[in-house]
């Protein structure tokens, strides 16, 4: 590779003074100072959170009402700081959403150990378990920075959705008795 | 009207008129403080501290322009220096300690004697109009003065440094004693063109700082005009070694938070640390006090337009309460414009390295004044013999 | 008033001199020193040689004080003296400097000296001073400038680092 | 040059010649005393610029009462000599020091015997 010699300018008397410079940097700050300030006033305002923020985890429901957690435990296994437990429960024959056979009994999520690391949205099949735009947790206890089921629904809300496997995996299985019959 | 005053005892003026300027200094310098907070966070883009308010006076309206301007705040840090716990580290030189941040306030709040903050007009009994000043003290020798006692405040900053045994705090006190003295020279011989102006024949002879703005208050071109434009060169190089004399950035040297942590007041803290900071503006207020006397035309509002022609314009020549308070008014203005000065500078500039210090202090700026002062000696000399 | 003034002046700036001399630690007898030369200017204050005061404090106290300091920290000395004094060095010195000042004491009140207080305040102003110094002293004046350029010379000489010469030690 | 005299606060200027002489006399003899008693180089010279500022004091008492300026203008020839002499006496301690690692006048005898 050649080398390129680059040939610098030697300053001139008035250059080597630094005044120029020194003038032109003063410009420079006294311009910052007269526009507006770019901080924002924290509590009263709130930063605009982009689309896609990985905040906090959270659990959701779809449009249905339905949790979308069944309770695979893929999240529990991937979690590299090892802030999910979850005790999984079958869900009783009676309920409307028996036909998923699984949800979870209680779902913790240490806040305290939690890395935002997203790898649990990203493993998670049922698209249950999503990183949202919460981004300041506080507590006075240990136990309060652990959200629980309730709580993680709580922050989670609804999402669309745009799958319901379950309920075509559900209309699939009806479809199939009731052919299998006409069949 | 003021007659009674002029009745009491002489001594008991001058105590009055001493306590009145401290009280007024003091809080300036902790004002200054809250300026610079509030300057260095627009010149770095945010609002700066603008929360603070006290709880019972809320209902007031308008005092949020306060507390935006960070009033509250600055009454809160100085609650806060006054009552906070004042440890004394067991390794220190106890005595000394002590006495450092005491003596760092005795040349900050003496040198005040010596600057006039303005003038007020009185007319004489044939008629004319005298200007008399508005100091402490109006001596012959006022700049030395504030010099001689400017350069005790060397003394505070090495004793600190010493006191503290620590290395630290030590470099930061060995650094401000070489650093102090190397300006000192400068600044010296850049404030003497202006005075063999001032003192060339036909002139006023004298030091006095008050004299060097009487003589820039004279009617006509030359007479009219500020020595900054008259010497350039001079009113450079005392800027520089204004900054240079009260630590600022970027020749913070003796404080050094980058690499000394905090200089020779890493050891202390609450009020012994304020009276350093405090001590610190004082001398701020004070040198660009003297600025603007020497090269700023003290409280002359414009260059070729002294004070006087504008009294005459209002009407107000005759009454010595309203001029003289135009004239401070006019002259703290300048000196604000100065203290800002300093702060956008300490944004603007990059620190320099102690031997860079040193370089610029013995071979740059001792050479430019020295030869400064023979260009204008010898141009006085030749404008005399003409 | 003035009376009383003189007197507290004079007896600061003689405790302080005592200070310079009998303080252990060498930073605690420049400070010392620093006091007295207040002192000192404060007499003159009451001499009415304004000028005078303001450049001893500028001089003395501003500069020199400060240069003394700053070598006490550059060598690093560790307290004053070393070794104690010997009851012969005290005696001696004692004796020359109470000798002395008998001396000096005895020579101030024999000599028949104008004292009358009120003598006019003559040139305490600048342009007084300035005219005897470049008119009657004009030729001291340029010898002192020739000294302190010498001795700018020494001192730059003195500072440097001589190479290849051993230590006599 | 208007500036405050102090003598003027009591309208009398009471101190005699001699009470200043004596104190010159006392601080030239406390400078000298000090510098036959101190070891420390350091220190012999703070006492020996005590005696420098003893003789200018004597010297502007002395113009003071006679009404003449030439004592005055002494003092700043005294005032120069004495920070040359200061600057050259500090530059020789330091490269004393730089040598022998002292400044304890009885351990510089190099010359001794």
């Amino acid at each position: 590779m050649a080398v390129v010699t680059v040939e610098r300018k030697p300053l001139t008397l008035w250059e080597r003074t630094y005044l120029p410079n020194i003038a032109a940097g003063l410009a420079t700050t006294f311009k910052r100072m007269v526009k507006p300030v770019e901080t924002l006033e924290y509590p009263e305002v709130r930063p605009e959170i982009p689309k896609g923020y990985r905040g906090v985890p959270t659990l959701v429901y779809d449009p249905n009402g339905r949790e979308k957690c069944v309770s695979c435990q893929l999240c529990e296994f991937v979690c590299p700081p090892k802030a999910i437990r979850i005790t999984p429960g079958e869900i009783p024959t009676e309920d409307p959403n028996a036909h998923v056979e699984k949800r979870p009994q209680e779902f913790k999520i240490d806040m305290l150990r939690c890395i935002y690391c997203g790898m649990c949205q990203e493993v998670c099949p049922e698209e249950a378990i999503w990183l949202q735009q919460q981004y300041s947790m506080t507590g006075y206890t240990r136990e309060e920075m652990v959200n629980d089921k309730k709580r993680l629904y709580e922050l989670g809300g609804t999402l669309p959705d745009e799958h319901f496997k379950w309920d075509k995996k559900k209309a699939a299985e009806q479809a199939a008795a009731h052919g299998g019959a006409h069949h | 009207m003021f007659d009674f005053y002029f009745e009491l005892p002489l001594w008991l003026r001058l105590v009055l008129q001493g306590t009145a300027v401290i009280l007024v200094l003091f809080p300036l310098a902790a004002a200054c403080s809250m300026a610079e907070r509030k300057v260095s966070a627009w010149i770095q883009g945010r609002p700066g501290p603008n929360r603070t308010i006290a709880p019972f006076l809320t209902w007031i309206p308008g005092i949020q322009i306060f507390q935006k301007l960070g009033l509250f705040q600055l009454a809160a840090d100085g609650g806060k220096f006054t009552f906070k716990e004042d440890p004394i580290p067991g390794h220190v030189n106890k005595f000394y300690f002590v006495l450092a941040p005491i003596a760092s306030m005795i040349p900050a709040l003496t040198t005040v004697a010596f600057v006039p903050f303005g003038a007020y007009f009185t007319q004489l009994a044939d008629g004319t109009i005298q200007a008399l000043p508005i100091a402490l003290t109006n001596l012959d020798v006022g700049l030395l003065a504030v010099f001689a006692l400017g350069s005790l405040g060397v003394y505070s900053l090495i004793l600190a440094g010493w006191a503290s045994n620590s290395k630290y705090p030590f470099l930061g006190g060995v650094r401000a004693s070489a650093q102090l003295i190397s300006y000192e020279l400068s600044m010296t011989l850049s404030v003497l063109p202006v005075f063999l102006w001032v003192n060339a024949p036909g002139m006023p002879g004298t030091l006095s700082l008050f004299d060097v703005v009487q003589t820039q208050s004279q009617p006509g071109f030359w007479g009219g005009m500020w020595y900054v434009f008259l010497m350039p060169v001079s009113a450079f190089i005392f800027l520089v070694a204004l900054f240079a004399e009260t630590n600022r950035q970027p020749f913070d040297m003796p404080e050094s938070e980058a690499d000394l942590v905090g200089g020779f007041h890493t050891e202390y803290g609450a009020f012994k640390w304020s009276l350093f900071f405090v001590a610190e503006y004082a001398h701020m207020i004070v040198g660009s006090g003297i600025f603007c006397l020497l090269f700023l035309g003290g409280w002359n509002p414009l260059p070729w337009v002294p004070l006087q022609t504008v009294t005459d314009l209002i009407g107000i020549t005759g009454n010595p309460l309203l001029s003289g308070l135009l004239a401070i008014t006019l002259f703290l203005g300048k000196v604000g414009f100065f203290i800002f000065f300093f702060m956008w500078v300490r944004w603007t500039l990059p620190r320099f390295r102690y031997d860079q210090v040193m370089k610029l202090g013995w071979q740059k700026l001792l050479p430019l004044s020295i030869a400064n002062l023979i260009v204008y000696a010898l141009v006085i000399a030749w404008l005399e013999t003409r | 008033m003035s009376d009383v003034l003189f007197h507290l002046f004079a007896i600061f700036t003689v405790a302080c001199a005592l200070g310079v001399v009998f303080n252990k630690n060498a930073v605690a007898s420049a400070l010392c020193l620093l006091l007295s030369l207040v002192g000192v200017a404060g007499l003159f204050v009451l001499l009415d040689a304004f000028l005078l005061a303001v450049l001893l404090v500028l001089v003395y106290a501003g500069a020199v004080v400060a240069l003394f300091l700053f070598i006490i920290m550059l060598l690093d000395m560790q307290g004053g003296d070393r070794k104690k004094f010997t009851k012969a060095t005290i005696f001696s010195s004692t004796l020359a400097g109470g000798l002395l000042v008998t001396g000096l004491v005895s020579f101030a009140t024999r000599g028949q000296l104008e004292t009358d207080p009120t003598v006019p305040v003559v040139g305490n102003t600048l342009r007084a001073y300035a005219e005897q110094l470049f008119t009657v002293y004009l030729l001291p004046v340029q010898i002192v400038g020739f000294l302190l350029l010498i001795a700018m010379l020494g001192v730059i000489v003195l500072s440097k680092k001589f190479e290849g010469l051993d230590d006599i030690k | 040059m208007s500036s405050l005299p102090l003598a003027a606060l009591d309208g009398l200027f009471s101190v005699s010649l001699n009470a200043y002489l004596y104190l010159a006399a006392v601080l030239f003899a406390i400078g000298f005393f000090g510098v036959l008693l101190r070891k420390n180089t350091l220190v012999i010279y703070m006492c020996l610029e005590l005696m420098l500022v003893a003789s200018t004091v004597a010297l502007v008492a002395f113009s003071r009462y006679n009404g003449v300026m030439d004592g005055n203008v002494f003092v700043f020839f005294i005032l120069t000599v004495a920070a040359a002499e200061v600057a050259v006496g500090l530059a020789i301690i330091v490269a004393l020091f730089r040598r022998r690692q002292t400044v304890q006048v009885e351990e510089l005898n190099a010359l001794k015997n």
